[in-house]
């Protein structure tokens, strides 16, 4: 018998395939199963956002936010108008911060609930994505009554938000958290302590805290790593300093602190605490007060520069917007939480299983749109 | 019916050659077969198809409204399924292996399709009652793995590669605790024949239950359970779906194909789950036998328990298919090394003390 | 294309095996998993519970061998676009595409500055239906959906184009 | 801002002469020069006063034609929960500055995308390639003088297309 001659095997994952997540490639080397080199290949859909930024008016960038991250669109603008907002130092009514933060916390679990559910299908579990979208198309219902858009909302304004909270909106939404909260339930029934779900993400793909902080991974993804690291606790911005809200941590109830089901796990708690903050705003909420009150006549922030930042529910989402005093924007850079998060792909899914790396990328809930721009 | 029966219903009409009666009778039963298979996965599709969006909250497949139809409830969905892809465009990659990758669908097809001739449908409704039945399924049953094995490897293709090694060493862990705990059955019927299986599991066991090998010793109960999880991966069925993993192989082994060929790996994707599930009933849920003890008996009723006992268990697969996330390769190595085939094991030793103390 | 496909004399027939057939690829229209961008979620919530298109007989498949549309869903960008032939032309006949959402009309909102996005998939591969909207409704997209099986049930193909 | 006022100041005694002073008064970055650039961030990423241990943004500024390009870090302390802007500037031709890949992992990609866009070679970079775009794409997009090419590829990229206006 001669000897057996292996070989490894370059596979190319995407840019079709159905658990990039979009158009996302990956060029792998593989050793049978083991995957013993990732290198990520992106920018199937660059869309050019920054060039658009640096011909737009300040106003019309706020559409091309939406659609960097089409899973949590009102998140990006958000980030975006108080970015502008504190570069022109605008103070906005507070019937409006209420609203602000009510929207994006819906849209925070909407995306979570998307996030979790396509996890769930690249692990094989294709019913449990069904059931989490059947309550996100009720939150978009939310949005829809609203501003008449289901996924790209053009909502939020720079001084102010497009329109006013609907009649209805306050008992539907109560009603809607009534009924997710038990639903939240079912999902942990069905997917989150299934054994073979334990199996298939506990212990794989571990980030430990030192590579997550040295990659500048943020948000679920530092925090499944056990880093209480919070925005929106450690450097409030709008509102967010007025609620009581807890910050999930990973703490390797399964397997080891930072593997794929700690991140799994903290989205899941903090569609909670994004209920328990959408409660507490709608309980606050002043109920009178006109959303375009503090809308400026011509957004033409003065010269200078800011770096802002916000927890988008992928991560720290970062505006650097460069004012020259004219108006349009010099430059606008996003840093997207994506980016960074696939960035730390090669480092820790290197030497898992074919399987296992298309867990891990699920597990970074990557939006495409972002990561290109 | 067995073919010889055939033969000599035939022989005392129409006296002519043997050769050219067995040849005819052997065709009718084929036809008959073919009809089975074809019938079922039409069936069974519409089924999963539903199942699945019952559980989904969904609807499934619906006529649409005047003109449009797929038939009331879309039952006429998997029929139209079938016209299109029998019409659809045939493609031959460029770099496969031609000859292989047109053969290979139908290696798969026939491994299901020669194992149903022992399939015993009701008490007379057999092509052939061969003496060692339950051997005979098990050795062709697995003739399929061969055909997934020319397909991943014809189409040149490194998904249908991965899926094709991975589907070789999921059959051939997944084929030893299925044995072992058929032959746990074999030990307490004392027979290899499918209806003599069967005919063992007549009467009752302590009185009320049905005396089926699933009720007739706690080990044999154990076994079922070990025989139906090797059974689902054998079909290469959720949560062992690895060869075909949608989500990490695109579409496996069988990603090259289009058209009628790939049609074919869903008839006998279909197919090998009637011969799984056929086989469960037999070896443990009695078969054809009434589940009361003397109660509704005879060729017919026969035909219908064995029916409704493959919907149940064809059901369950379903079940399982819609609700459980897919195992990694090695994990599912290691349930079939490290935790059936000790179990099986245990259980065979368990069945033999049992025979030999109980009787 | 098939081996039945444009080899017979119009009469009734081939007329009624023509409508058999057209209804038969109407009603079984797979579809191919295949998301770019922002439209992709809403052909996703369009597959989802609510609106379902197994409804309309229409089933996911991830290899282009299996799928009968390709729905292009987003934009499609320089990078993108040859892929996106390739994986038209891997898919087998007959084929349809549409056409989803600006983008993948005319470039939509990238239009005018999009150095790197292509103005329309039209450019590269044959378009059957275009669904407007940015992101359309899962509704217009079902819409686009019926008119996709009107034309397909119009379509003769079993007799000789003349 | 105490804490540029604070890394500045520690720059000054560490690596004298590297921060420029600025012409009138501001508090929000730091502005320095790019020749240690590599030394100073691996100081201010391990000194036990600042330890930004995040690199949170890399941006690539062009300040338009007569002027020239900028790229500008945003740091980030988790441990000390403070953050600092820097900005170093490059000439518009043949730009180039040290990488500090090898300093912070995250800066790779971030690193490699200011160079897709703007064309700065980051010196000591292992692996700068095109990010966004395609291999043989040419020209820096978010050049100010950058000119939209009129066809990629045998693809025609018209700014308006036949019959839309």
């Amino acid at each position: 018998m001669g000897l057996v001659h292996a070989e490894e095997m370059t596979l190319n994952i995407g840019p079709q395939h159905p658990s990039t997540h979009g158009v996302l490639r990956l060029k792998v080397k593989t050793d049978g199963e083991i995957i013993s080199e990732i290198t990520p290949v992106i920018g199937y859909l660059h869309r050019c956002f920054e060039k658009h930024c640096e011909n737009l008016s300040y106003e019309q960038v706020i559409p091309f936010t939406d659609r960097c991250d089409y899973i949590a669109a009102m998140n990006n603008s958000f980030g975006y108008v108080l970015a502008v907002e504190k570069l022109m130092d605008i103070q906005v009514p507070e019937r409006v911060e209420y609203i602000r933060v009510i929207m994006a916390e819906y849209n925070r679990i909407a995306s979570h609930l998307l996030a979790l559910g396509t996890f769930g299908l690249d692990v094989g579990a294709y019913t449990p994505f069904l059931y989490m979208f059947r309550d996100r198309e009720r939150i978009l219902d939310l949005f829809e009554i609203t501003c008449g858009a289901r996924l790209l909302y053009n909502y939020m304004w720079v001084g102010g938000v497009s329109h006013d909270l609907p009649l209805g909106f306050m008992e539907a939404s109560y009603r809607f958290l009534d009924e997710f909260e038990k639903n939240i339930n079912e999902y942990h029934n069905i997917l989150s302590y299934n054994k073979i779900f334990i199996e298939r993400s506990a212990d794989v793909g571990i980030m430990p805290k030192d590579v997550a902080i040295d990659y500048g991974v943020t948000g679920p993804n530092l925090r499944g790593s056990g880093v209480k690291w919070d925005l929106r606790k450690d450097e409030p911005y709008s509102i967010y300093n007025r609620f009581k809200f807890d910050v999930p941590v990973g703490t390797g109830i399964m397997g080891s602190v930072g593997d794929c089901w700690d991140r799994y796990w903290v989205r899941a708690e903090e569609m909670q605490e994004s209920i328990k903050i959408i409660r507490q705003a709608l309980d606050k909420i002043p109920r009178e007060g006109n959303v375009h009150e503090a809308l400026p006549k011509k957004v033409r922030p003065p010269k200078g520069s800011i770096y802002f930042r916000t927890e988008s529910p992928r991560g720290d989402l970062g505006y650097y917007i460069i004012s020259d005093g004219t108006p349009t924007p010099l430059r606008v850079k996003m840093r997207s939480p994506a980016f960074t998060a696939l960035s730390a792909l090669s480092e820790i899914a290197t030497g898992w299983m074919l399987s296992d790396v298309l867990v891990i990328l699920g597990s970074l809930d990557i939006v495409l749109g972002e990561i290109d721009r | 019916m067995t073919i010889d029966n055939i033969i000599q219903w035939f022989q005392s009409w129409f006296p002519v050659n043997v050769m050219v009666l067995f040849i005819t009778s052997v065709l009718i039963a084929a036809v008959v077969i073919f009809a089975i298979m074809a019938v079922n996965a039409l069936v069974a599709v519409y089924a999963e198809r539903k199942i699945s969006a019952f559980m989904q909250d969904r609807v499934g497949p619906m006529g649409q409204g005047p003109g449009l139809h797929a038939g009331k409830w879309g039952l006429l969905q998997t029929i139209a399924d079938t016209i299109k892809l029998i019409l659809k465009e045939d493609i031959i990659p460029k770099a496969a292996d031609k000859k292989l990758f047109i053969i290979a669908p139908f290696i798969i097809f026939l491994g299901a399709f020669i194992a149903l001739a022992a399939m015993p449908f009701g008490p007379y409704l057999i092509a052939s009652d061969m003496n060692i039945g339950i051997f005979y399924i098990l050795a062709v049953s697995s003739f399929g793995v061969i055909g997934i094995i020319l397909a991943a490897w014809s189409s040149d293709n490194k998904w249908s590669l991965y899926g094709g090694m991975r589907s070789a060493a999921q059959i051939i862990s997944y084929e030893i605790p299925a044995a072992l705990s058929l032959v746990s059955v074999l030990l307490l019927t004392s027979t290899l024949s499918m209806q003599g299986i069967i005919q063992s599991q007549a009467g009752t066991v302590w009185g009320f239950l049905p005396n089926w090998n699933i009720f007739n010793n706690p080990f044999s109960f154990l076994a079922f359970f070990i025989y139906f999880i090797a059974g689902v991966a054998e079909t290469n069925r959720t949560p062992f779906d690895i060869p075909e993993a949608e989500s990490e192989l695109v579409a496996g082994f069988h990603t090259e194909y289009s058209g009628m060929r790939w049609a074919f790996f869903f008839l006998s994707e279909y197919g090998n789950m009637l011969v799984v599930c056929g086989l469960t009933v037999v070896a443990f849920l009695g078969g054809w036998q009434s589940p009361i003890a003397g109660v509704m008996e005879g060729a017919w009723w026969g035909l219908f328990w064995f029916l409704t006992k493959l919907t149940a268990t064809i059901f369950i697969m379903i079940w399982f298919r819609w609700t459980f996330p897919r195992l990694r390769v090695d994990q599912l190595m290691n349930v079939a090394w490290k935790i059936l085939l000790p179990i099986a094991l245990f259980n065979l030793f368990g069945v033999a003390i049992w025979t030999l103390l109980v009787g | 294309m098939g081996f039945l496909e444009n080899r017979f004399e119009d009469n009734i027939i081939t007329a009624k095996l023509d409508q058999i057939l057209s209804w038969a690829r109407s009603t079984s229209a797979w579809y191919f998993q295949f998301g770019l961008a922002c439209c992709a979620i809403e052909m996703m919530a369009t597959a989802a519970s609510r609106h379902d298109l197994e409804r309309i007989g229409m089933m996911p498949r991830s290899s282009p061998r299996q799928a009968d549309v390709m729905i292009v869903a987003g934009t499609v960008t320089l990078k993108m676009a040859s892929r996106v032939k390739l994986l038209y032309d891997q898919m087998a006949d007959p084929k349809y595409v549409i056409s989803m959402g600006s983008c993948a009309n005319s470039g939509g909102p990238y239009s005018r500055q999009g150095y790197h996005v292509l103005k329309g998939v039209d450019q590269i591969i044959p378009v059957d239906v275009y669904v407007p909207g940015c992101p359309p409704r899962p509704e217009s997209l079902i819409e686009g959906l019926l008119k996709l099986q009107d034309k397909i049930r119009k379509e003769r193909p079993l007799t000789k184009k003349k | 801002m105490i804490i540029n006022q604070k890394v500045s100041d520690i720059l000054e005694v560490k690596f004298p002469g590297v921060v420029i002073l600025p012409d009138e008064p501001h508090n929000d970055f730091i502005q320095i020069h790019p020749e240690k650039w590599k030394e100073i961030a691996k100081f201010i990423k391990t000194d036990s006063e600042l330890k930004f241990d995040s690199c949170q943004c890399i941006t690539g500024v062009d300040l338009g034609i007569e002027d020239g390009l900028e790229v500008r870090y945003n740091f980030h302390s988790m441990q000390l929960k403070h953050k600092i802007e820097i900005r170093i500037a490059v000439e518009r031709k043949n730009p180039s500055i040290p990488s500090i890949e090898q300093v912070w992992r995250g800066a790779n990609w971030l690193e490699r995308e200011v160079y897709d866009m703007y064309g700065i070679r980051f010196k000591g970079h292992r692996d700068l390639r095109r990010m966004l775009l395609p291999d043989d794409w040419k020209g820096w997009p978010l050049r100010k003088d950058y000119k939209t090419p009129n066809i990629y590829n045998g693809m025609k990229i018209p700014k308006v297309r036949k019959g839309w206006d």
